[in-house]
């Protein structure tokens, strides 16, 4: 098999002397859309934050394509192409949705074609297009939601990372945006996703893993877990 | 008489209407479940109920009495208390000085407070925690107590309150499906003591199995009220809230409900 | 052993300490510089309330200490009251101007809490050394608030008469019950109701409305409580040094009362009192450098905040580590 | 008429000064929320730099202008490295810098103190000669500091608006963790903005003390007009601060003229109280919406 995009091990990591993480080992291989589930507060969030080095890792290891990357900054760490689009969007408020856009391909390799990256994300949210001159914070819950991926989507290549894209979202809203997610993979995009809704990624996603009390308990692919409702109803609830 | 009555109330911020001309009664010892999608201004109808960000349109009659434009502590005098959708709880605090907040200072007003919070007041907190089963809890640090024990506390100094009517937010996000079972017991348990409950939630569960009656709310208005049961054959309340999946699934799962009481 | 209990022990063995000091030490220079570090500790004892348990970022403490002695010396100077009856009025003068300012910080937030506070007590200062227009010329030209020079001659406590050898000891005994007086208050405050509203408000106001704490009300009471013995430590201030003058509001004071809070341990009981000891005696010791005294008391400021932010008393403290700094976010 | 010209024209010095010391201070508190109370010292600091530079070097003044700029941005930047970065590691961040900013400020004030004595010193850097407009004489110097500092003001906003490193300071003061994650170093961020205040309080301190005098406590005042403008302003609103800079400056000259410069600070105070309790978040400051 072809060298994994992320590879943790034995990972720890919390806040302030409270540990929200231990033991978690993980693998997302390339080209591929890896799901996390799990009931909420058991470390999901933290998890992505560990990758992207706000959260200080305790133990363990992080490795992309091979190189740690525990330890670095956050700003070393999306350099190297870990882009995350966070819980909550956490857009700009004060800037206008293209000033946003234009924020998310700040890295250095980024910046340079960020013409052709700004086409391509109107072309796939063309929601943004429309809306490029309004301030962010005025949004709607739906197109902050879309101007947090095109945002994300802005700073190019690398390992995309979700954290609960459908939160909050209207069924419809969600439809519009799983299916850009998963044109995405189609396209061959390397992706890690963190959703509360098993449900929504059974069929699509090509792993998923359970996370509960800091912890991976149960990994495979979507046809095995809907063959095992207990776990569904334990830690999912119906 | 209906123990809470909003008529028409509304609440808008600048050109944004949160609530919009909401009309409904929560009859005594009711529970009224309210869903809708996120940003429908279910917690913004909190705020205003709670005179925490006062209605802008409309009246809110407690027991008869308008409370309107009450400042919050005067409605909690009155005899709502409120639980919120984040954690909330005075931080540096120990859990039972949590609780006697809400028993010393929820009740009534207290223009010239005394220098002791007295045997009375202090007997209230304990049972309050006592109900909620967080005794053993008492003299820990707030702050560093876990999700479910912050959100059972927060519910004991609403309790300690001795409300009325008990507006609950979310009490169950971000939870498991064994917590929250614990958590609906604790419902049921303040139930029937013969305290009225609203309450708002995402997990269906949750929501029809405890009440009697439900409100589905979007973009500020009331699209749904009825008995749980029929949440599932609205078409309006699939199309902007439910989706077909969570409908069917919801469905199925009040079908293997009927059949195990039946 | 309950903390009240603890607490009372605690101030039982101090006290005692602190009256076998001018025994101890019966040179004037020991005994005058405890009056001093009495009548500062009431202060920080009381300021503590406001900043600590309440987490009201007000700087307007001295701002108060100074009402508290303008008042007892402009009563005495103008209408001839006499200092037993003054320095009470003037607590209750004070307490106004404390609820006033109390008021007009009711609906901000942390840090314009303390601009507006500072800002406040500047302008009482301009106004005070600004003011040069002759409000009575009987001895001399003496402006309204006696303007640079401040305010003599309004009166005594009559100990120096009384007994003129040893009146600094009577003042150390006054100004002993005034501290034991705060500190007892203080221990009130912070364990009973009061401090239970104050600390629900800090900790979280929208919380603590909503279980029905009035927010207005408790912050005037805040203010008003901590102004009141405040108001009192500035009359007996001026009385003990016959003279007020615009030198109260000192931006080096000030800064020297709240680095004994911080160094002390912000929102506790004993840390205010604990740092107020540990600067007059840092002050004491630093006092051969002179001129480099203020850069010393700087320095030790900034490394305590680095080094130790919860404060000195957090050594002490059996409890895990606990979040005793407000919370202006 | 000529009243009107010489309070406008006073006026608006003034607010150009108040601006150049406002909009660092403002700066810093919107992208760290850190209240800086060592802005006045290094505002005055740099005036004795530029005075040090020209009376004993002999440097040519614009250098020495630069060099005490410069001088000041370095010591914004070990404010950062000495007391924010290590504070920033802790809870209670607003509350311990805030005080340890006091402690600073009054190191950085008996410094001086010790350094260049307690009486004070006329500012050498002074343009000699003025205009007249209508019957009034508007001296040089006036014109140089409204010159100044609209070409500083400019400066800022194009560096804010135009520039990667601008854009990443408006990224950092509006979501910290966003910024973060769009990959930029925010330490390096907050490092820079220390320093840019702490030139912006040179270049204002040398305008101050160059219509005024020089002295230690110089700062003091200034210092607490930079933060009646900031809170006037709504704290951390940069352009917001601009405005209300000017608008002061000249309600300062307005109220001197009118009720004499005794009275003036205190109607300044008395407006900042009022416009507080009309917008307790300032004029243009958001308020927040807080969600329990």
């Amino acid at each position: 098999m072809a060298e994994p995009v992320l590879a943790i091990r034995d990972l720890a990591a919390g806040y302030d002397g409270r540990r929200v993480l231990d033991g978690v080992d993980l693998v997302v291989p390339a080209a591929r859309l890896t799901a996390i589930i799990g009931p909420n507060g058991h470390g999901k969030s933290t998890l992505l934050k560990a990758i992207s080095g706000l959260v200080r890792v305790s133990a363990g290891t992080i490795a992309l394509r091979g190189e740690r990357i525990d330890g670095l900054r956050p700003d070393q760490i999306v350099e190297r192409g870990v882009i995350q689009v966070p819980q909550g969007d956490l857009l700009f408020p004060g800037m206008t949705v293209l000033d946003n856009l234009l924020m998310g391909a700040y890295r250095q390799d980024a910046a340079r074609d960020a013409g052709a990256r700004l086409d391509m994300v109107f072309a796939l949210l063309p929601k943004l297009k429309e809306r490029r001159h309004q301030i962010a914070g005025t949004l709607s819950g739906g197109e902050r939601r879309m101007c947090g991926i095109g945002r994300g989507l802005m700073a190019g290549e690398g390992l995309l990372m979700l954290d609960e894209p459908s939160l909050g979202l209207a069924p419809i809203v969600i439809d519009q945006i799983y299916e850009v997610i998963f044109d995405l993979c189609a396209a061959g995009r390397t992706i890690l996703l963190v959703e509360e809704n098993a449900q929504r990624i059974t069929e699509r996603a090509d792993s998923i893993h359970l996370l509960d009390n800091g912890r991976f308990v149960w990994s495979g692919i979507g046809a095995e877990l809907m063959a095992r409702p207990e776990i569904i109803e334990a830690y999912l609830g119906a | 008489m209906p123990l809470l009555s909003c008529r028409g109330v509304g609440k808008s911020f600048g050109a944004l209407t949160a609530v919009h001309d909401l009309t409904f009664d929560v009859e005594p010892g009711e529970v009224l479940g309210i869903g809708g999608p996120n940003g429908a201004g279910k917690t913004t109808l909190f705020e205003v109920i709670s005179g925490l960000n006062p209605a802008t349109a409309g009246s809110i009659l407690l027991d008869g009495t308008d409370i309107t434009r009450m400042a919050p502590e005067r409605i909690c005098h009155a005899g709502i208390a409120r639980t919120f959708q984040l954690n909330a709880g005075f931080d540096t605090m120990t859990a039972r000085e949590n609780v006697l907040v809400g028993a010393y200072f929820g009740r009534r007003n207290r223009t010239m407070p005394s220098l002791r919070a007295g045997r009375e007041t202090e007997r209230a907190a304990d049972e309050a925690m006592a109900m909620l089963d967080i005794a053993d809890r008492a003299d820990r640090i707030t702050g560093q107590l876990p999700v479910l024990d912050r959100k059972l506390l927060m519910m004991a100094s609403a309790l300690a309150t001795r409300p009325k009517l008990l507006l609950m937010d979310e009490p169950v996000g971000g939870l498991t499906a064994k917590e929250v079972d614990r958590v609906m017991e604790a419902v049921r348990a303040i139930r029937a003591t013969g305290v009225t409950i609203i309450l708002i939630e995402h997990v269906m569960r949750f929501l029809v199995q405890l009440s009697d009656r439900v409100l589905i709310m979007h973009h500020g208005e009331k699209i749904f009220e009825g008995e749980p049961s029929r949440l599932v054959e609205d078409r309006t309340v699939i199309d902007v809230y439910l989706g077909q999946g969570a409908s069917d699934r919801l469905k199925s799962f009040m079908g293997s409900r009927e059949a195990a009481h039946g | 052993m309950t903390p009240v209990k603890r607490d009372i022990l605690i101030g039982l063995v101090l006290v005692a300490a602190a009256c076998a000091v001018p025994f101890l030490f019966p040179g004037r220079y020991v005994v005058t510089q405890a009056t001093l570090f009495f009548v500062w500790a009431v202060v920080v004892v009381q300021w503590n309330l406001v900043l600590g348990v309440g987490g009201i970022f007000s700087l307007a403490q001295m701002a108060l200490f100074a009402t508290g002695a303008y008042a007892t010396a402009m009563m005495g100077f103008y209408w001839k009251v006499p200092m037993l009856a003054a320095i009470p009025l003037a607590g209750v003068v004070t307490v106004a101007a404390g609820m006033l300012i109390g008021l007009a910080c009711l609906r901000l937030r942390g840090p314009y809490v303390a601009l507006l506070t500072l800002a406040i007590a500047q302008v009482l200062y301009v106004l005070i050394v600004n003011d040069t227009a002759c409000f009575t010329t009987t001895g001399g030209c003496m402006p309204l608030f006696g303007g640079v020079r401040g305010i003599g001659q309004f009166g005594d406590l009559g100990f120096r008469a009384l007994m003129p050898k040893t009146w600094h000891i009577a003042h150390y005994f006054v100004a002993l019950g005034l501290l034991v007086v705060a500190v007892a208050m203080s221990i009130v405050i912070i364990r009973g109701p009061l401090g239970l509203a104050f600390r629900a408000l800090r900790d979280n106001p929208g919380y603590a409305v909503s279980r029905g704490i009035s927010r207005f009300r408790y912050q005037l009471w805040i203010f008003a409580v901590s102004a009141f013995l405040t108001g009192i430590a500035g009359g007996f201030y001026a009385v003990h040094f016959r003279v007020v003058g615009p030198t109260v509001f000192s931006f080096q004071l000030l800064l020297f009362l709240i680095a004994m809070i911080v160094v002390g341990g912000l929102g506790t009981i004993w840390g205010p009192l604990l740092g107020a000891a540990v600067l007059m005696l840092a002050d004491e010791g630093v006092k051969e450098l002179s001129d480099y005294r203020n850069i010393g008391l700087g320095l030790l400021l900034v490394l305590f905040i680095i080094l130790q932010p919860g404060g000195l008393v957090r050594l002490f403290s059996r409890r895990p580590k606990r979040a005793a700094d407000a919370k202006t976010g | 008429m000529d009243v009107f010209i010489q309070i406008v024209a006073s006026g608006l010095t003034l607010g150009a000064m108040y601006a150049v010391a406002t909009v660092g201070l403002s700066l810093v508190y919107g992208s760290l929320n850190m209240l800086n109370m060592a802005h006045g010292a290094i505002l005055t600091l740099g005036g004795y730099l530029c005075y040090a530079g020209i009376q004993h070097l002999g440097l040519h003044p614009a250098l020495a202008l630069a060099g005490a700029a410069a001088l000041c941005a370095v010591v914004g930047l070990l404010i950062y490295l000495g007391a924010a970065l290590p504070l920033l590691r802790a809870e209670g961040f607003e509350t311990n810098v805030f005080i340890a900013t006091i402690g600073i400020g009054s190191i950085l004030e008996n410094l001086m103190l010790r350094g260049f004595g307690p009486y004070p010193i006329p500012q050498p850097l002074a343009v000699p000669g003025h205009v007249v407009l209508g019957n009034v004489h508007v001296p040089l110097q006036n014109l140089f500091i409204l010159g100044v500092a609209v070409v500083l003001m400019s400066a800022v906003a194009f560096v804010l608006e135009r520039t990667r490193t601008g854009r990443a300071i408006r990224a950092t003061s509006m979501n910290r963790e966003a910024a973060q994650l769009m990959g930029v170093r925010v330490g390096r961020v907050y490092a820079q903005v220390l320093a840019v205040s702490g030139a912006l309080a040179a270049v204002s301190g040398v305008m101050i003390s160059s219509i005024a005098t020089l002295s230690p406590v110089m700062g003091g005042d200034p210092m607490l007009k930079a933060f009646i403008v900031c809170v006037v302003a709504g704290l951390g609103n940069v352009y917001g601060a601009v405005v209300a800079a000017i608008v002061l400056g000249l309600l300062e000259a307005a109220t001197q003229y009118i009720l004499g410069v005794r009275w003036s600070f205190a109607t300044l105070l008395l407006i900042v109280i009022l416009v507080l309790i009309w917008r307790p978040y300032g004029l243009f400051g958001r308020t927040q919406v807080v969600r329990l």
